[in-house]
C-alpha cells in the first residue's frame, strides 16, 4: 500500500492553483481542516471559488481565506454568523461572489460531482428566489429544479483517523461534509489526528476510502 | 415562550423523528418527555440529540444545527450530510417544528432572509420544509415591532410553499386549512377578537371538534 | 429508545401486500435476507414488483419469489445467471416483466427514491438499447439520461448486527445494496445475525440508522 | 490468454485503481506485482480485492463481481454500492479491463447482451465503461466461429459509445484511435496481413513510435 503521508505542509499542498475550485468540510467549527486551511491562506492564492456549509468565524479556518483575499466566489447555505468578520469584509468590500445553496441542495450537488452524474433534480428551492432562473424538469406532474453538480480541483477533509492509505475514520458530527467532499474532487488532501498502519482499520470500519484520498498530513503539525 | 415549546413537545406523537429548528424551536428539547422515545435529529448528522446534561462538559466533535455542543442518547447514530438529507426529504423525518419571519394562509413559510437583506442564511430549512412529513412552525404571533407574522402572502423570501400544516405562537394554535387560518386553540384570556387584530389574514374560529381552549 | 425486535416473522412482514414494490438487498448470495424472502414467499403474495441487483439462484432468497409466482415485475442489473431456474421459468413462461437497469443507475434511482429526488441524470446508456426512449437532459452539450427514482413499499435487508433501536451493520461485501435499499422504502426490515442493547453500538460504527429500519428478525429465526 | 493477462498487468502503471471485469480479465491479477500496489475494485463494494491464498478458505460475505470468493488485501475498504459506483463514475477509477464481444472502430464496446436474445445482464459494465478514466478491453481476437470481434460496426447490443481506448487479444495489441484500429504490437508469429484477414475493420500498421513487436 502506498504511503500517503505528506509533509510539509507546503507539500501536501503542492498544486493548488489560484482560480481552483476548493471544496472544504466541516459543519461550524466542527470537522474543519485548520492546518490546511491556514496553509493555503499562507499561500497567498487568488481567485479560488470556494464550497463550505458556513464561511468561517474568528480567525481560523475558512475564516483565513477571506482574511488574506484568496476567495473570489463562495456557495455555501449559512454565510452569516456572528463572528465571520473576515468574510463580511470580503463581501462588503465587492469582489466576492457569494451564491447561497439549500443545505441539502449542496449535499446532492456534490454527490453529483462526486459521482458523475449530470446534475440534480430536487423539489427543494421551487417557488423561491433561489429557484428563480433555474432550469426545471417535470416530474410526474410535479416541478423540480435541474440543479449542477459541484465538483472541486481539489477537497480539503478534516478526519480523526487515518491509515497510511489514506482510509479515513472521522469522530461523531464532525464527519458531516468531509466524507462527500473528499469524493468529489480531484486532488483530496485530508487533516487527521492520528495515522495507524495499513490493515490497522478494519475494512468494515473506513468511513472514506484510501482510494479518494490523495495527501494525509497531521492535524497538530506545522504551518 | 416556555409554554409554547412545551405545548409543541406534548403534542409531538410518541416514537417520531422530529427536527427541531434554531432558535425558539431549540426550547422544545428541554420538554420531551424521555418515555415517549422522541428522536432528535440535526441536519449535521446526528439522530438522537439530547441537551447537554448538568455539568457535562462539551465535546466540539458532537454540535447541533445551531453550532451548539450537545450529547448523544444511547442508540444514537451519526450520519454523514448525505445521509442525514436523504432522512430530511425521504420520508423518515416525521415532524419538523421551524421558526419563522413569515406564515402565510397557504403555507408559505418565509423563515430564511429579510426582504431587501442583500444575504441571507438558508443552511436546511428549504430542504426541511420540503421534506418533513409534516412541518409546524414555532414563533411570536408578532415581530418585535408588533407587525403580524401570520400574513395573507409573505412579504419576506420564501422558504417553502404551502408546507405549513400548524403555527404555534404565544397567543394561539392555529393550523393552515384550504380556507386559510383555523385556530385550534387560544391563549387564556386571548380572544378571537384580538388573535384577528393581531394577525395579517383572516383568523376562522374552529368549527370542528377542536374545542377553543 | 423503541425495541424493534419483531417476532415471530409473519409480525415482521405484516402490511406487505400483493401489487407492492419490494426491494431486496444483496448481491449473489451476500447479503441476501433469505429468511425474510423465505417468509415473503410463503404468504403467497401476488404481483409483486421486484428490485434486486440479482435474480437468485437455486433454491433460496429472491428465487422462491418466482417460485411461488409472486412476481409480476422485476428491477435487476444481472438477472442471468447460472442456477437461476426459478426465474428463468417464471420469465420464459410470461407474464413476469424484466427492466434490465444498469447497476450503478440502479443505486443512483434507489438513492433518488431514497433522498425524495424527482429523477437521476446520468451519461451511463447513453447511446444504448437501455436509453432508447427515456427523455434526456444536456448538460454542457453532454446528452444524460433522465431515470426516474425508484421507492419501495418494502426494502428486506440483511446485516449483521443490529441494535434494539435498529441501527445496522453489515459485514464485508455483503453490505452492498443493503445500505441504500434500507433507506430507500417506506416499510423496512432487516433480518441480522446478532440484536444488542441500544448503545452497544458506537455512533460511529453505525452502517445504517436505526431511524430508516422499522423491525429487526435474527437470522436463525422460523419461518 | 495467460500471456495476454501477464501483458496487461505489466502495463498497468504503477498505484492505479483497476476494476478487472468478469471473465477473461480476471486473469489479470494473478499477473499483478505486489510491489507495484495496484488496487484492484470490485463494483460491489471492495477496493484492496486479492485473490484467495492456496489453502484459504472462503468467506461468502467477500465475494467478487462474478459472486466467487476473495481476499482483502491490508488496507482494503468496503463500500456500500452508492460509494462504489461514485468511485467508478467520478474519475477514481484509473483502468477498467473489460471482456467484449465485439469492439467497433470509434471504441463502441459490445459486452452485456448478444443480438437477438430477449435478456441480458449489463451489470455494471455500462457504468464502468462511462466512467473509468481509461477503457482497456481483453478478448479472443476472433469469436469462436471465428468471426472478428473487431468491427466495423458492432452488431451486438453496446455497453457504451467511443469509450474503449485498447483492445489486448492473442493476436495484438491494438489502440483505438481517430483513424480507427492502429496496432501497436502483433503476437509472435502474428502478421498484420493475418491479423487484417481476422479483424472486421482496417486495422493500420503503428507509424509511431511503439515499434510492432
Amino acid at each position: 500500500m502506498i504511503d500517503k503521508t505528506c509533509e510539509p505542509l507546503t507539500r501536501a499542498l503542492a498544486g493548488i492553483e489560484d482560480g481552483m475550485t476548493v471544496l472544504v468540510g466541516g459543519f461550524g467549527d466542527a470537522g474543519v481542516p485548520t492546518r490546511l486551511l491556514g496553509g493555503v491562506a499562507a499561500l497567498g492564492l487568488r481567485n479560488l471559488t470556494v464550497v463550505s456549509n458556513n464561511c468561517g468565524t474568528g480567525e481560523l479556518g475558512v475564516a483565513l481565506l477571506f482574511k488574506h483575499g484568496c476567495v473570489s466566489r463562495v456557495l455555501a447555505s449559512f454565510p452569516t454568523q456572528v463572528g465571520n468578520h473576515h468574510f463580511r469584509r470580503a463581501y462588503e468590500g465587492g469582489g466576492l461572489d457569494v451564491e447561497i445553496v439549500p443545505q441539502g441542495t449542496l449535499v446532492e450537488r456534490l454527490h453529483a460531482g462526486a459521482a458523475g452524474l449530470g446534475g440534480v433534480v430536487t423539489r427543494t428551492g421551487v417557488g423561491t428566489v433561489l429557484g428563480t432562473g433555474k432550469p426545471v424538469v417535470v416530474v410526474d406532474s410535479e416541478t423540480c429544479l435541474l440543479e449542477r453538480p459541484i465538483r472541486g480541483d481539489v477537497a480539503l477533509v478534516r478526519a480523526h483517523l487515518a491509515d497510511r492509505g489514506g482510509n479515513l475514520r472521522y469522530r461523531r458530527s464532525s464527519r458531516n461534509f468531509n466524507p462527500l467532499m473528499a469524493m468529489a474532487a480531484t486532488l483530496t488532501v485530508a487533516e487527521v489526528d492520528e495515522v495507524v498502519g495499513a490493515g490497522e482499520l478494519d475494512p468494515d470500519d473506513i468511513h472514506t476510502a484510501g482510494v479518494f484520498v490523495d495527501r494525509i498530513v497531521r492535524h497538530g503539525g506545522g504551518a | 415562550m416556555d409554554e409554547v415549546a412545551a405545548r409543541v413537545a406534548a403534542d409531538l406523537p410518541p416514537g417520531v423523528c422530529v427536527n427541531l429548528g434554531i432558535g425558539l424551536p431549540t426550547r422544545v428539547a428541554s420538554h420531551l418527555d424521555p418515555q415517549r422515545n422522541i428522536l432528535l435529529h440535526s441536519e449535521n448528522g446526528i439522530v438522537g440529540m439530547r441537551g447537554l446534561a448538568a455539568g457535562e462538559g462539551p465535546d466540539w466533535d458532537i454540535i447541533d444545527a445551531g453550532k451548539q455542543p450537545v450529547g448523544l442518547v444511547a442508540g444514537a447514530a451519526i450520519l454523514d450530510h448525505e445521509d442525514s438529507f436523504t432522512l430530511i426529504r425521504g420520508g423518515r423525518l416525521d415532524v419538523a417544528v421551524l421558526g419563522a419571519y413569515e406564515v402565510s394562509r397557504t403555507g408559505d413559510l418565509a423563515s430564511w432572509a429579510l426582504a431587501g437583506e442583500p444575504l441571507g442564511s438558508v443552511g436546511g430549512a428549504m430542504d426541511i420544509a420540503v421534506g418533513a412529513r409534516r412541518v409546524m412552525v414555532m414563533m411570536r404571533h408578532t415581530d418585535r415591532h408588533g407587525r403580524p407574522k401570520l400574513v395573507q402572502r409573505c412579504r419576506h423570501p420564501v422558504t417553502a410553499r404551502g408546507r405549513v400544516r400548524r403555527i404555534y405562537t404565544d397567543l394561539a394554535i392555529a393550523d393552515v386549512t384550504p380556507t386559510g387560518f383555523v385556530v385550534r386553540e387560544l391563549a387564556p384570556l386571548v380572544t378571537l377578537e384580538h388573535l384577528q387584530g393581531v394577525t395579517g389574514a383572516e383568523v376562522q374560529a374552529d368549527g370542528g371538534g377542536h374545542g377553543a381552549a
